[in-house]
Parts: structure tokens; C-alpha cells; sequence
């Protein structure tokens, strides 16, 4: 469904990733893993076209999306649920969702009925501004907004950032069901989530993809775990 | 010896902001030099004769010419070089920017002014009115600088134009003292022997004045450009955050660049009167003075030394000449437009302005033959 | 290395028990930092003593940049103290912080685009001599600054690109050009915010010789934020963990590595042992 | 009482006019953080090509009756529009993220637009008069309430109403108010902000060029130099305002309204002073402004 290829993004005069290449199959999770600063958002950034200096190739089915800026992007279908959730503090929960909304068609206010059934804290807090929730309501909203369109694949930048460890295990769960749906690139250091969630890793460190594999294998290996996670 | 090395290479290939620093640095840094650096060293031997020729030409120019009405331009030319120096201390140096500078200019034009009209002896109030212009100009840029300083950009923009404009209402309703919107002219009670040799209802006298006056602040500017306040404020310009983390009072620096740049601008108030002869409010004090300087400095090159002083010459020339075209059709009295154009078009296409493109052109010339 | 380590650690610090004697550098009690509904820091009391290297380690998100920002000054705390060799310091501006000795390099690089690399690091130089408003001296006059900021470009091998403009230099050069405004500063404490992110596999190792090279001389001290384990265990004497803003351990690297605490709070979550 | 009063009444008027010119200033201030010195120059031109309409259709037909100032009213906005797409497209748009650029950009767009006023309408002084259906006045007790002041009062209100509930209800406003805040992430989530920016910058523009058109019954005239004065006071508005806030701009223009009345009768020549001062005090308390996001 997603494809880079030897990616290499510059940002002012830095050249931050020096050649990326990952797959997302479709209806897979893959997860992007890597320490601090290895490149991880600056890739799902790229992908949503952030960054004017950007020279490979991004293939959204098998469509070159290299280029082009981020709202056409968004529009072909691609959900992004950024690091600091960035939710409109000034709009309600419910603006919130409005503004993201492409039409507001039966279609979408059926599709943001199952989110409100999803995250059954958002129908709680629909009149209230954005800047007053939780950091777990404000990680929802993030989702919940991302997928109010029809969105195949969701690129989503480490949801448990932050979070309190019961508000991840929710944001786990939702994950769990959103899966079935659609398909998601992720981004997560934290290695319990990663790892019951994805299908597929892939390892970038100094701005490259240096490994990749079956999420299982690094369950088992725990030496590439400590390399490139800096666990110990 | 390594550092000697690294010392003289470095002037060579300095950045736009000191642009101007590269250029006249003492010659005994470059002796014992091993690896080659003969560009640079030419255009040093060259860019200086050329300084002293210009110089020279500029001292001789009353002799050649005896037309008043060039003398007068290249004398208001050389004032304006000086307001648009200051102004370049601002947005060029510190990465501010003021519409309020004109007030300063004012200020001075005023203040000799009013010191001609009431006290004629000459020169007591020819020294009272430089000395008085410095005070006020000082003790208000601290203040203003105080209030707005601490602000955003552009609320320092929004407070500057504030300021001055009221300084305009002070000097369009204070009628007594100021002849109001009309403004006055000080002509006759000008000294013909001040201090006993300078005659200043002649061109050339007020001519030589002013030349002296650009070259000496010149000087001191550049001085104060290269001094270690002067790089540190283009450090702030650079990233102020950073600057502060250094252990530097970001915000003393920003005052100090704001106070000098004020006094300037006031003694180029005081000269312009003197070449003038004549102030109202429009004509000095006006916010339409502080964008004509920043026409100046933005289309002669922020953050160059030469760049003010040659937007104030292309300024100043094709705008008389332009004026004068005005008989073949009244568009051209509305030349104001085509240096808006130009000015948007350099904004857009040439940020550096005419002194910092060469400068880059050349510098890249540099590059190309060093490798 | 693990074990070479911890000989050089416990023979710097030569046991705990010892540092009740030593004087504490900086200390914070109950430091918070809240943005809006989010506590950024919350409640950290933490010791550092002199010419010690403590490391602050934690997952994404655990509020070490935040805390570093409360000790140099960028940002002001929501409640807490900070003291500096006994001193109240919460409430100074970073420019006062720098000057009493606090000196910090960036996460995100943060240098003079438009000055020279000399010309970076001078001003440093420039700065810790306190050379603040002398405005009619040509800045040459004071060589022995340009020499100076010439032997801290040296320290970090960042002397070749002396003349260029920092804007030229690649990212780990301007990592290094970071470390090397830092250390022109020479200030009693470094604060260091992952000096090595960003670079490249060869450039780290010189990164960590110039650390490890002050560390030796111990007339200063060290508080650094890393995210290469590997490497906080080989260069530290003590080390804090931080999650969730809080303080989770403090201690030696030895005691660090075998909590079980800080083991689940870098894989993932503590809640994992509460199912247990 | 009735000095009060009438004060109070004249301070509305011209407070509600301001805040026509001030509200479109406000919002690209607010949307896209640039501070455009053009606006007054526009406003300008907008007020010139209103009167110029108004008068001459009021010259040619008088059987249109009280229309012609309604087509003034429409000619305005529509150089609004034209000329808010223009400047947008070729100038702020280019220097979209740095505040000096912006700064200069459109004070070089100030002066191009300025000087073609003069261009096309002559450096003077041009007579406008209040159109006959709004002239007079009606008392309430001793309170003489001119019906040109009564309009502008309505006129704005009714803007105002239109504003707040725009932005508070519409798709478009909640767009706009969500990229105020975020303009990266409005874009991750489809919608294209450079679009929104035009719309808005247009928009701004028209209001302003309204407001400037119906600046000139209200004073007696239209000059070249009112662009700068009345930019003056906009921005001051804005200042207080806060960033971005339509109400704000709404309540800081009625303060300065009322402010410049009472001046205008006790010491006129302080009227522009004392409101340097107020903006001065709430810049120097709350940078952001009374009503601003503290960001």
C-alpha cells in the first residue's frame, strides 16, 4: 500500500534521512522502531509531504505522492496522527471533528459514530474545548479525527507518548480494532505496544533503515533489541 | 602559525553579515602566510586604493563643480547615507525593525532649528543644538527601546510608529514653538564665520561638512560593527535565544544597538538642517521619512557596511531625476511608485539588495577559483 | 567495557557514603513544570554533586528537556526550587544562569547560521570573559579570544572548517560545533542534551572522547541526556531516570540496569507487571 | 448627562466604523501572523473607488435616488476583493513564515498602492456627502442622534453578528479558527491552507475597503493621507484586541472609539496620544493583547 524508496529528507541544511525504504502491506501494522532522533517521525513527516527538500520516491498505491503537498496527500486517504497529538485547543471536541471532515455526508457521520463507540470518552467530552482534555483524550481525538474520512492507511507517530499506562492500554485497544480496517504505519518506542501490535518492523537508525524483519524475530532476539533501542 | 592561517582565510570567505568586516582588516594578519591567498590579498591592495581614490574624488568634487544644485545633492545624499546607516544598525545588524526612526532625524532637525531661530550668536547654539539632539535622542531611544524592546517584532514595529507619530502631533499643534503644519525657514539667521571659517550659506562649506560627517561616522560605525558588542548584536540577529544561553543580556545589546542608532540619526537630523535650511513636520518627522530610509537600506543591502550609502545615492539621484521628468508626464511625479515596485522586487528576488548580491556574485567567483 | 566502567565509577566516587560529604552543585526539590493540563515534570527532587557526571535517562516523552529547561533557565517552573551551590536560582534569567556557571548545549542545533564557526565559538570565548559592552574596540584586538575559541574548535577536530559558515557545516558538525560553544564557555556545569543525536556512526566516538576526557580531569560537572545506554552506563558516575516526569530511580549505573522498575518502564509500561 | 451620552453615542459610530477597518487586519494578523502595513493603503483605495462611484452615479442619474450609495458601497468591495487577491497572490504569499519579509513586502505594497491613488484620483482633498436618506438627525431627549452615526452602527453590528457567527458555526470558520492555531495540521487533515489564507486576506480586504468607503460620508472627505492615520489606529486596535480575536478587535475598536470622542471634545490633540498610551499599557501587561490567545 506504501512504499519508500531510498528516501533522503533534508531539512534546512541537514540531511536527516539518508535513505529509508520501507513497505507497508496492505491490512498489515508495520512498526517503525528506532531511539530518539534516528529519523522515525522525520520519515511519516515526509510521508505527509512536510518537507519542501525530499528526494526518493513515496508510492501511496503504487501512485508517486513525492511532492505534492500535504492536503492533497491527506486526500488520497492518508490519516496522520502526529506526535503531540495536535488538537485545536481553542475548538471543541466536536469542531474538532468537524474540521476534519472532507463532506459531511451519512457516510462520514456514520464512520464518526463508530469512533465515538470506539473512544466513548470523546462522546463525553464532545462540547469541551480541545486544550482541556487529558493527554489520553486528546490521544483519541487525535485518532478519531485521522480516520472521520475514508482512510486506508493511517500513519500514526508514537501514540503512547506521555500517556498515563492505563490510557495507553486503551489507546492499545483501539488500535486492536482499528486494525481490522485499516492499514497503519506506526511509530512507537515503547516495545510492549510495538510488539502486540505489529505484524512487521522496521529499524531506522541515523536516518536509515538499517533492519528490518518479522516482529517476532526481535521478541526473540534481544541483543538486536538493545542495539538499536538502547534497552538494557 | 595554524591559527594565523585559519585568521586570514577567514576574512575571505565570511558571510553576508560581515560582509562588510571582511574587507579592511589590517594588513599584518595576512604577512607569513604559506598557503596561497593571492585573490583576497589583491582585492585588499586594490579595494583599498579604490577607497582612497573615491575619497579623494569625493574631497575634490566642489573644486570640479560649481553647480550649487549637484552640490546640493551630493550633500543631501551623503545625510541620507548616514540616517540609512543607522537604520542598517537596526535591520540589518540586530534583525529589527523600526517605523519610527524618522522621529530621531526629526528630532535633530529640529532641535537645530529652533537653536538657529533662537539663539543667533552662531555657535553656541550650533554646539547646544548637537549636544541637545544626543540627549534627547539617547534618553528617548532608551526609553522606547525599554517599552517595545522586550516585545515581538513586530509590536516593536507597531510601538515605534506609534511613538513617532506623536511626535508629529507635538510638532504639527505646538504652533508657537514650532509654526505648526507650515514649518519654518532659518535662512537668515544662519552664521556666515562660525568659529570663524565656516560660511554655512555656502554649498561647498555645508558640502564639505557633510562628506566629513559620512566619513566619520563611517568610521565609527564600522568600529562599532567590529567591536565585540557589534558582532555579538549580529549573533542576536542570528538567533537571540542562543545568544542569551552564551550568557549575554540579549536585551542590553538590542538597547545599545537601538541607542546608537538613534543618536546617529539624530546628528544627521542636525545636518540635514544645516543643508536645508528650512524644517516642517512632513519633511522630517514624517513616517514617510522612515520608509524612504528603509527604501535606502533595503535596496542598497541590509547588513552591508556600503549598502545604505549607496541606496541613499540611487535613491536620491533617480528620484530627482525622475521628478524631472515630470513635465513629459505627471506619472513621473508619482516615481514613489516605481520604488515600491523595485523595493518588492528586491524583497522578493534579491533579499541581499544591490551591495550584498555583488558581494555574494564575487564571493562566489572566489569560491570557484579557490577550487 | 561494563566492567571497566564501573571500576572507573566507584573509584571516582569511591561509595554512596561519600557523597553526603561532597557538596551538591545543583539541586532541585519538588521541581513541576504543568503546561496547561500536562505535567511536563512533576515533583522532582534530585541532587547533583560536584565534578560528578550524572546522566538523566527515561523513554520519549519523560520530561528530560523539560527538566533540562528549568535548570538553565529557558523555561520558568510551575512550582519548586532549583538551587545553585546553595543558591536560589528558579527564578534568573538563562544570560545570569550561564554567567554564575550554568552551561548547556541543545538537543535541536542550535548555532549562528550566518557567522563564521571561528566566529561561534568566539563569541563564547567573548562571553565567558566577560567582554559585554566594549563597543569602539576592534574585536581582533582580543586575540587570545580567537585562540581560545580556536583550541575548543581543536578539542572537538572541527579546526578545518574554522572559516566556514555554520550554515555549510553537515549535522554532526554542528553537533560538534555545539559541544565546542559549550566548552568555550567553560562553565562549572555542562548540561549536555544528547550531544551524539543525529550523528553519524564515526563522529560519535570523538563525541564521546571529549566527554570522557573532561569527565577524567574531574574539575567539573556533568549532566547528560542520552538516549545510547551503552554509552550513559560507560561514562556515568551516577544515573536518574525520569518517566512520566517523574523520578523513577536514581543511583549507580549497576543499580540502574538491574531495577526492574526501570527495565518495564523502557519496554513499555509498568502496568504489564501489575497483570502479572 | 446628555454631553455623555452624545459622546457615548459619536465614540459607538466611530469605535464600530474603526472596527470595520481594524477586523480584517485582525484576522490575517491572528491566520497568518502577518502584520500588513498595506492594509491602510487598501482601505484607501477602496474608499477612493467607493466615493468615486457614488459620486459620479449620484452626478449622472440622481432619479437612482439613494442607490448610488449602495453601488459606492458595492464598487468597494469589489476593488476589496480584486485587490486583496492581487496583493495576496504576488506579494504576502511569497513570504509566507518571516515577519521581517512581511513586514517590508507590504510596506512596498503600501506605497505602490498609495501612490496609485494618487494616480488615479489626484493628491486632494474630494468632498463626499452623506447620502440623503441618511442625513438629519432624530432626538431622544436632549441627544441629537444622527442617522448616518444610527447606520454605521447597525451596518457594523450587523458585520460584527456575521463574523462571530461565522467563525462560531460555519465549516469555513472553524477552519480558519483551527488554523490560526495550527496551519501545518490543518493541512494533514485535507484542507488546503493557502487557499484558506487567500479567502481570508480577500475577505479582510473587502471589509476594510467597505469600512474605508464609508469613512468618507462620515467625515466630509476623502485624502491621501487618511490611509496611514486610520492604519494607525487599526493596528492599534488589533493590538489591544489580541491577536486574531474578531470579538476583541470589536471591543478594543469601541474603547478607542470612545476614547477619540471624549479627546476630541476635551483636548483634541491628545486623542491619538491617549490611545498610543492604552495600547503602550496592555502591550506592556499582555503582550497578546486583552483578548489573545497566549501562546
Amino acid at each position: 500500500m506504501l512504499k519508500i524508496k531510498d528516501l533522503h529528507t533534508h531539512i534546512e541544511q541537514f540531511h536527516i534521512l539518508q535513505g529509508v525504504n520501507l513497505e507497508v502491506p496492505e491490512g498489515s501494522v508495520t512498526v517503525v522502531l528506532g531511539r530518539n532522533g534516528a529519523g522515525k517521525t522525520t520519515t511519516i513527516r515526509s510521508v505527509m509531504g512536510f518537507y519542501p527538500n525530499v528526494k526518493g520516491d513515496i508510492l501511496f498505491q503504487d501512485q508517486s505522492i513525492l511532492q505534492q503537498p500535504p492536503y492533497t496527500i491527506a486526500k488520497h486517504g492518508i490519516g496522520y496522527v502526529p506526535e503531540d497529538q495536535d488538537i485545536f485547543a481553542g475548538l471543541t471536541v466536536e469542531e474538532n471533528m468537524r474540521v476534519a471532515m472532507r463532506k459531511e455526508d451519512d457516510k462520514t457521520r456514520e464512520r464518526q459514530e463508530w469512533l465515538l463507540d470506539l473512544f466513548p470518552d470523546l462522546k463525553l467530552a464532545w462540547k469541551r474545548k480541545g486544550g482541556h482534555l487529558s493527554g489520553g483524550q486528546k490521544q483519541m481525538l487525535s485518532i478519531a479525527r485521522a480516520l472521520v474520512n475514508d482512510t486506508p492507511l493511517l500513519l500514526v507517530d508514537e501514540p503512547s507518548k506521555g500517556l498515563a499506562p492505563i490510557m495507553v492500554e486503551k489507546v492499545m485497544e483501539a488500535m486492536n480494532v482499528i486494525r481490522e480496517t485499516t492499514t497503519i504505519l506506526l511509530v512507537e518506542q515503547n516495545f510492549i505496544m510495538a510488539s502486540q501490535l505489529g505484524d512487521y518492523f522496521y529499524m531506522i537508525d541515523d536516518g536509515q533503515t538499517v533492519f528490518e524483519g518479522e516482529m517476532k524475530l526481535l521478541q526473540e532476539d534481544e541483543g538486536l533489541r538493545k542495539k538499536y533501542l538502547g534497552i538494557a | 602559525m595554524n591559527i594565523k592561517k585559519m585568521y586570514s582565510k577567514s576574512e575571505a570567505v565570511a558571510g553576508g553579515g560581515t560582509s562588510g568586516a571582511g574587507t579592511e582588516t589590517p594588513k599584518g594578519n595576512r604577512a607569513g602566510t604559506s598557503k596561497p591567498m593571492k585573490n583576497p590579498f589583491q582585492s585588499m591592495t586594490w579595494q583599498k586604493a579604490a577607497w582612497i581614490i573615491s575619497l579623494l574624488i569625493l574631497f575634490a568634487v566642489p573644486i570640479l563643480v560649481s553647480k550649487n544644485s549637484t552640490l546640493f545633492m551630493l550633500t543631501n545624499i551623503f545625510i541620507w547615507a548616514v540616517f540609512a546607516m543607522s537604520y542598517n544598525l537596526l535591520l540589518g545588524y540586530t534583525g529589527i525593525i523600526s517605523f519610527g526612526h524618522a522621529m530621531f532625524f526629526g528630532i535633530g532637525a529640529y532641535c537645530f532649528a529652533l537653536m538657529a531661530r533662537h539663539i543667533p550668536q552662531g555657535e553656541l547654539g550650533f554646539l547646544f543644538a548637537f549636544g541637545l539632539t544626543v540627549v534627547i535622542c539617547f534618553l528617548l531611544s532608551l526609553v522606547v527601546g525599554l517599552l517595545s524592546l522586550r516585545l515581538r517584532d513586530t509590536f516593536y514595529a507597531l510601538i515605534t510608529l506609534a511613538v513617532a507619530t506623536i511626535f508629529v502631533i507635538i510638532a504639527e499643534q505646538w504652533r508657537t514653538m514650532t509654526m505648526g503644519n507650515d514649518g519654518f525657514n532659518f535662512t537668515a539667521m544662519l552664521s556666515r564665520d562660525l568659529f570663524g571659517f565656516i560660511d554655512l550659506l555656502d554649498r561647498q562649506h555645508v558640502y564639505y561638512i557633510a562628506l566629513i560627517f559620512l566619513v566619520s561616522m563611517f568610521v565609527v560605525l564600522k568600529r562599532f560593527i567590529d567591536s565585540p558588542v557589534g558582532r555579538t548584536l549580529q549573533a542576536i540577529r542570528d538567533n537571540e535565544d542562543r545568544v542569551s544561553s552564551l550568557g549575554f543580556a540579549v536585551l542590553n545589546y538590542k538597547l545599545i544597538s537601538n541607542i546608537i542608532a538613534g543618536v546617529m540619526a539624530g546628528l544627521a537630523g542636525v545636518v540635514y538642517a544645516i543643508s536645508i535650511r528650512f524644517v516642517s513636520p512632513d519633511s522630517v518627522l514624517g513616517v514617510e521619512n522612515t520608509i524612504d530610509v528603509l527604501l535606502m537600506t533595503v535596496i542598497g543591502g541590509v547588513g552591508t557596511m556600503l549598502g545604505p550609502i549607496i541606496g541613499a545615492g540611487v535613491v536620491e539621484v533617480s528620484s530627482h531625476y525622475l521628478m524631472g521628468l515630470s513635465h513629459i508626464h505627471p506619472i513621473f511625479e508619482r516615481w514613489v511608485i516605481l520604488f515600491g515596485i523595485v523595493f518588492i522586487l528586491i524583497i522578493l528576488f534579491f533579499p541581499a539588495g544591490i551591495v550584498g548580491t555583488i558581494n555574494q556574485k564575487l564571493r562566489g567567483k572566489k569560491k570557484e577559483g579557490a577550487s | 567495557m561494563d566492567t571497566s566502567a564501573s571500576v572507573k565509577s566507584t573509584d571516582s566516587l569511591q561509595g554512596d557514603e561519600r557523597n553526603s560529604e561532597r557538596n551538591k552543585i545543583i539541586e532541585t526539590v519538588k521541581l513541576t513544570k504543568s503546561f496547561g493540563g500536562h505535567t511536563a515534570v512533576s515533583d522532582v527532587s534530585l541532587s547533583i554533586f560536584d565534578k560528578e557526571l550524572k546522566s538523566i535517562i527515561g523513554p520519549n516523552g519523560a520530561g528530560k528537556t523539560t527538566f533540562f529547561n528549568l535548570l538553565s533557565g529557558q523555561m520558568k517552573p510551575t512550582s519548586g526550587e532549583i538551587f545553585y551551590k546553595g543558591n536560589e536560582i528558579q527564578n534568573l534569567p538563562p544570560h545570569k544562569r550561564t554567567k554564575l556557571g550554568i552551561g548547556r548545549s541543545f538537543q535541536i542545533t542550535n548555532v549562528f547560521p550566518t557567522l563564521t564557526v571561528l566566529e561561534n565559538v568566539r563569541l563564547a570565548v567573548q562571553a565567558k570573559h566577560n567582554i559585554h559592552y566594549s563597543m569602539f574596540r576592534h574585536y581582533k584586538y582580543y586575540k587570545h579570544l580567537e585562540e581560545e575559541a580556536y583550541q575548543s574548535l581543536e578539542k572537538v577536530k572541527l579546526e578545518p572548517k574554522a572559516e566556514h559558515l555554520a550554515s555549510s557545516l553537515a549535522h554532526g558538525e554542528k553537533r560538534k560545533l555545539e559541544i565546542a560553544i559549550l566548552l568555550s564557555l567553560d562553565t562549572q556545569l555542562l548540561l549536555l542534551d544528547e550531544p551524539t543525536a543525529g550523528m553519524s556512526v564515526d563522529e560519535v566516538p570523538q563525541i564521546i572522547e571529549v566527554i570522557e576526557s573532561i569527565r577524567d580531569q574531574r574539575d567539573r560537572t556533568i549532566i547528560l541526556i542520552e538516549h545510547k545506554i551503552d554509552l550513559v552506563k560507560h561514562l556515568s558516575d551516577t544515573i536518574a531516570v525520569l518517566f512520566h516526569g517523574k523520578k523513577l530511580a536514581d543511583g549507580s549505573p549497576e543499580e540502574i540496569m538491574n531495577n526492574d522498575q526501570v527495565q518495564s518502564a523502557y519496554l513499555g509500561g509498568l502496568y504489564n507487571d501489575a497483570e502479572d | 448627562m446628555e454631553l455623555h451620552l452624545t459622546l457615548v453615542f459619536n465614540g459607538l459610530a466611530t469605535g464600530m466604523l474603526i472596527f470595520l477597518l481594524a477586523a480584517g487586519l485582525s484576522l490575517i494578523f491572528g491566520l497568518m501572523s502577518v502584520l500588513n502595513f498595506a492594509h491602510g493603503a487598501l482601505f484607501m483605495f477602496g474608499a477612493y473607488m467607493g466615493t468615486w462611484v457614488y459620486i459620479l452615479i449620484g452626478g449622472w442619474d440622481s432619479n437612482l435616488g439613494n442607490l448610488n450609495f449602495f453601488i459606492g458601497m458595492a464598487a468597494a468591495a469589489g476593488i476589496g476583493i480584486v485587490l486583496g487577491y492581487l496583493v495576496e497572490r504576488f506579494t504576502v504569499r511569497q513570504v509566507y513564515g518571516n515577519h521581517l519579509r512581511q513586514i517590508l513586502i507590504t510596506t512596498g505594497v503600501m506605497l505602490v498602492v498609495g501612490e496609485l491613488v494618487k494616480v488615479f484620483w489626484g493628491p486632494n482633498v474630494i468632498r463626499v456627502v452623506q447620502p440623503e436618506f441618511l442625513t438629519g438627525y432624530f432626538a431622544v431627549g436632549d441627544v441629537r442622534l444622527t442617522y448616518y452615526r444610527v447606520f454605521i452602527i447597525i451596518f457594523s453590528t450587523v458585520i460584527l453578528a456575521l463574523l462571530l457567527f461565522m467563525l462560531k458555526k460555519s465549516k469555513l470558520g472553524i477552519v480558519v479558527r483551527a488554523g490560526v492555531e495550527n496551519s501545518e495540521m490543518i493541512q494533514a487533515l485535507g484542507i488546503n491552507v493557502r487557499k484558506v489564507f487567500t479567502l481570508v486576506f480577500i475577505f479582510g480586504t473587502m471589509l476594510a475597503c467597505i469600512g474605508g468607503f464609508m469613512w468618507g460620508p462620515y467625515q466630509g472627505q476623502v485624502n491621501p493621507a487618511m490611509g496611514l492615520d486610520l492604519m494607525l489606529i487599526a493596528f492599534i486596535v488589533v493590538a489591544i484586541g489580541g491577536l486574531g480575536s474578531v470579538a476583541g478587535s470589536a471591543i478594543a475598536a469601541v474603547l478607542v472609539g470612545l476614547s477619540e470622542a471624549y479627546m476630541a471634545y476635551y483636548f483634541p490633540p491628545g486623542s491619538l496620544a491617549v490611545n498610543m498610551l492604552i495600547m503602550a499599557a496592555v502591550l506592556l501587561i499582555r503582550p497578546t493583547g486583552l483578548f489573545g490567545a497566549t501562546r
